[in-house]
């Protein structure tokens, strides 16, 4: 398990790669991809985030090892920006590996829904008008209740 | 104690942090909001819609009832929007 | 949506950051990846795989379309090999890229659930005793009921 | 028509494809079984744990009473193990 908090942009696929070399027992691994996009209905120039750098890692590091221990994962990973990136960047990526496909999907999910509330971590979005603060959604509070029934996911 | 502000608490504050020391009845991170409301204006302005602002004590997040004491580092902050 | 059938390696990570550059309107994308691996309980030198090639590639060119029009995805995609393959090699990715991350995790995991099952694959376990034919997991049929209940998953 | 042989089965049938011609009254993937078995004792011993072969007719999973009238090809084959 390791979390690295980082300003440097990443190349996600040599990280993937790299994930892969390392989890020789796990057959699935699952990769979530957060990247800075810019649509139609929202066009933007660039994403600034601000962080509370020790609570940061501690939270992330805190959903990475629940979630080693609700689903059976062999190994996960995090790697999350701070400070301005470009359209097309990427954000975030969090890699988990199983013997199971569905515990690797599960894992990278819970951490992806935790990190979302409870990382503290804010985004600006920045336009030829200036920058603008993202609100927090509701359907990312709501997104955390799927981990809180007392039966644990099927494994497969 | 330190006082950590992020985002738009940040820059309603127009600063990243500040030491204070309130008195030994400030208990709770509610009773720290009030305190500090009482004797600074833009932070009764920035602490205004209270609902929505979160807390940690020393990088770990509470409930507006949590008990402050002995804590080295209190962080406010709006709703996280990382990920 | 695209579905590739070959025989030849492919470096997952590359296939994953090609898949990025195409997506410019997805902000999450869920990348399966699924390796040979070899344990110490069931330690094999390389992994032969049959398949029935045109109906393969029509069997998951459905689930991949089934997934595009049950989840809000902007892409999916999927690379399945056959033949001969080493411990550490892949034997098949998924990518599906959504505006919304539940679906990106859906969509990559709705595919896997019916590939496992209703694509025309055989694996067979290459040790020093020989070859050997995998046999069909239950727990591989179960997971396909997750997609059975009649309200979607939840989009965040 | 042509029937086509996967994984254990093509290895039982010692071939992975042959060309039949069931009569008329050889209505559906459960008949041409039956009637394959009446003739072919390899084919017999093969399909024995019936229960488990699953087929489909020109890239078509089918079940065991779809009608194979029209069919250019049937395929046999154990329950899949890809992914």
């Amino acid at each position: 398990m390791w979390v690295r908090i980082q300003q440097e942009p990443f190349d996600p696929g040599a990280e993937s790669n790299a994930f892969f070399l390392t989890d020789g027992a796990a057959g699935a691994t699952v990769t979530f991809t957060g990247l800075v996009r810019s649509t139609p209905d929202n066009p933007i120039d660039a994403l600034i985030l601000e962080h509370h750098p020790t609570m940061a890692k501690k939270q992330i590091e805190r959903f990475a090892n629940e979630a080693m221990e609700k689903f059976e994962l062999v190994d996960i990973a995090v790697i999350h920006r701070f400070g301005e990136m470009k359209v097309g960047e990427v954000i975030v990526q969090v890699m988990a590996a199983s013997p199971h496909r569905q515990a690797a999907f599960d894992g990278a999910n819970y951490v992806m829904d935790w990190l979302k509330t409870d990382a503290p971590f804010w985004k600006q979005e920045v336009t030829s008008d200036g920058a603008k603060w993202v609100q927090h959604r509701k359907s990312d509070d709501q997104a955390r209740e799927k981990w809180q029934t007392k039966t644990p996911p099927k494994q497969s | 104690m330190k006082i950590l502000y992020f985002a738009w608490l940040r820059e309603r504050m127009n600063k990243g942090s500040e030491d204070v020391s309130p008195p030994t009845d400030v208990a709770t991170i509610d009773q720290l909001i009030d305190w500090k409301s009482a004797s600074d204006e833009s932070f009764a302005l920035a602490f205004q819609d209270r609902e929505i602002i979160r807390a940690s004590i020393d990088d770990e997040l509470v409930e507006s009832d949590a008990k402050i004491e002995g804590a080295r580092e209190i962080a406010f902050f709006p709703p996280m929007t990382g990920g």
